[in-house]
């Protein structure tokens, strides 16, 4: 049991803390203009990007190299995952099987998750979503199956292969835009050709952000999809 | 206005209804599988008829057809997915041994489990025989 | 000393961040610590939209009718949506780490496997 | 009448209320349902200040994989929070 005692020094202390955080805050006032940066992203997104939703020419473009790295974060905590869960011999322990209605409506809604997950990740540079919600949206596919099976394994031979050829995609999309005479990670699609600058806001636009958001879908749907994995089977003891 | 947003406008109005409905439920009802029963299925059925009366009455406004065939997918996901998780909800209820209400008549998973458990008992007991 | 007046988005992740940093104080179970700190995550995450909100402006997707005058600030937003898929990595890992711990030690008390030490 | 301003101090009372009861439960399951339900609470918030995309994110991250991240983890370590047995809480028995 928690004493008392820690529990209102506990208190006092946030309380210091509150008190200084919100001093703090009241001198940032809700809901007033202070962009700086964001108004020069907003006014030159179509014209430099060809995108038409903000937040993700900044991911992809304008902070491409930012994105590159939380995707080594991910890969780097994925792998994590693995190694600090890897056991000699591993298999899933559920017990309950799934209840006849819930199998057969995984089944049939899986294809459909599947595909709404790739939709948020092509339409990424006219709708709102993207990479990370399409991988996430795709990820939870995987994890409906894992609950509704009870020996349900993801395709490791298919996934392993496709987050690491994610992942080189992107460094090579990246570098086709250094060999062809200019900076890492450079838009080489819309910045030399134009292409697609007929239909600005259809799906045939926005540079090389669709094919680097795919790789982005791709890789993080993997990745989440072997955390839960990992976190889900467990070591047989002989 | 006109026939098809006059519909809506009454579609609208059966949905929040259920709605209404379910949320009553949900405090009159006495245990798990009753509140849950009356939430999911009254909260189906006014989801479904907010959802579509939303399309007919955008139709009938005079915006585009998109609304109609939008909004029909919509609700078929709802009507595929919110039993689903519900029944799978309250089967988990059941496992963790949450009791029934005390008035409750029927239990027919019951019934089902202790059939199976029975049959697996009496296969074990003919293999020990043998 | 007086009580500075701050907005209800503001007061909303301020108290997420100084209830997840009670449970990181006071609860010695290391799961419920990982649950406090992914709340303070969330209020982190909060704050930070609030502070790029605009009052009576909408989402910066431009299209028709939506000019740059009429969005709001779209960096912190970008910069929120990678760390919510981050967060939820890391969190994965210091879950696997926690897994690892009890079967080691066979308990999550983080004082017990202090003492368990060397 | 407009009634957004309302919703908006419901939704954030009903969030600091979840966040209160995920820290307090000592039922870690039950703790990590009021942890999925910040995240859910947050997402509307976050729709409501035009963030369309963090909205989506949050809603299918927070609310879904990370719940069951910390569910799988409780599954492979203990229910409660403290080594003696305990009953479920009276919310379950209601």
């Amino acid at each position: 049991m928690v004493s008392v005692l820690k529990r209102s020094l506990a208190i006092i202390t946030l309380l210091i803390i509150g008190y200084w955080l919100a001093q703090g805050l009241a001198g940032v006032p809700f809901g007033q203009d202070r962009m700086l940066v964001g108004k020069y992203y907003l006014e030159n997104v179509k014209a430099q990007t060809g995108a038409v939703n903000a937040v993700t020419a900044i991911v992809v473009n304008y902070r491409g190299f930012d994105t590159l790295g939380e995707v080594t974060v991910l890969f780097i905590a994925s792998t994590g995952v693995g190694a600090l869960l890897w056991r000699r011999k591993k298999k899933r322990t559920a017990k309950t099987e799934g209840s006849v209605v819930l199998r057969t409506g995984s089944e049939l809604l899986f294809p459909f998750i599947l595909m709404f997950g790739t939709y948020i990740f092509i339409h990424g540079h006219l709708t709102p979503g993207g990479g990370f919600p399409g991988g996430a949206t795709i990820a939870t596919a995987f994890l409906i199956l894992y609950m509704a099976f009870v020996d349900y394994e993801i395709p490791h031979r298919l996934f392993e292969p496709l987050e690491g050829l994610a992942g080189m995609g992107y460094v090579l999309v990246g570098l086709i835009g250094l060999a062809i005479g200019s900076y890492f990670l450079f838009d080489w699609i819309w910045q030399t050709w134009h292409w697609g600058a007929a239909n600005l806001g259809r799906l045939f636009s926005g540079g090389f952000i669709p094919v680097i958001y795919t790789l982005i879908g791709l890789k993080v749907g993997t990745e989440l999809s072997g955390i839960v994995d990992s976190m889900l089977t467990e070591e047989v003891r002989e | 206005m006109n026939v098809l947003s006059a519909t809506g406008e009454a579609l609208v109005l059966i949905g929040t209804f259920f709605y209404f409905l379910s949320a009553l439920g949900l405090i009159r009802m006495p245990d798990v599988y009753n509140r849950m029963q009356t939430s999911t299925k009254s909260a189906t059925l006014g989801s479904l008829g907010v959802i579509i009366g939303t399309g007919l009455w955008a139709v009938g406004m005079g915006h585009s057809v998109a609304w109609i065939v939008q909004t029909v997918v919509v609700a078929t996901f709802i009507l595929l997915t919110n039993p689903i998780s519900a029944h799978a909800l309250i089967r988990g209820a059941y496992r963790s041994g949450i009791p029934l209400w005390n008035g409750s008549v029927v239990d027919k998973y019951g019934e089902h489990l202790e059939a199976k458990a029975e049959a697996a008992e009496n296969e074990k007991d003919e293999g020990d025989g043998e | 000393m007086s009580v500075p007046h701050i907005g209800l988005y503001y007061f909303g992740a301020l108290s997420l961040v100084l209830v997840g940093i009670y449970g990181v104080l006071v609860k010695k179970n290391l799961l419920k610590i990982l649950i406090s700190l992914s709340i303070v995550e969330t209020g982190v995450n909060l704050l930070l939209i609030s502070v790029g909100y605009i009052t009576g402006r909408s989402a910066p997707i431009l299209s028709e009718g939506i000019g740059p005058k009429q969005a709001v600030d779209p960096i912190p937003q970008a910069l929120v949506l990678t760390a919510i898929v981050i967060g939820v990595a890391t969190t994965a890992m210091a879950l696997s780490v926690a897994i690892t711990l009890y079967e080691k030690y066979g308990t999550l008390n983080i004082e017990e496997i202090r003492r368990l030490r060397g | 009448m407009n009634c957004i301003p309302c919703a908006e101090y419901i939704i954030v009372a009903l969030m600091i209320g979840s966040a209160i009861l995920a820290v307090e439960w000592r039922d870690l399951l039950a703790a990590a349902v009021g942890m999925a339900a910040v995240s859910l609470f947050a997402s509307i918030l976050f729709f409501l200040l035009q963030a369309p995309d963090v909205a989506m994110t949050e809603a299918a991250i927070g609310a879904a994989l990370s719940g069951a991240v910390v569910i799988f983890a409780i599954k492979r370590t203990q229910r409660f929070e403290t080594e003696e047995e305990e009953r479920p809480g009276w919310w379950i028995r209601w």
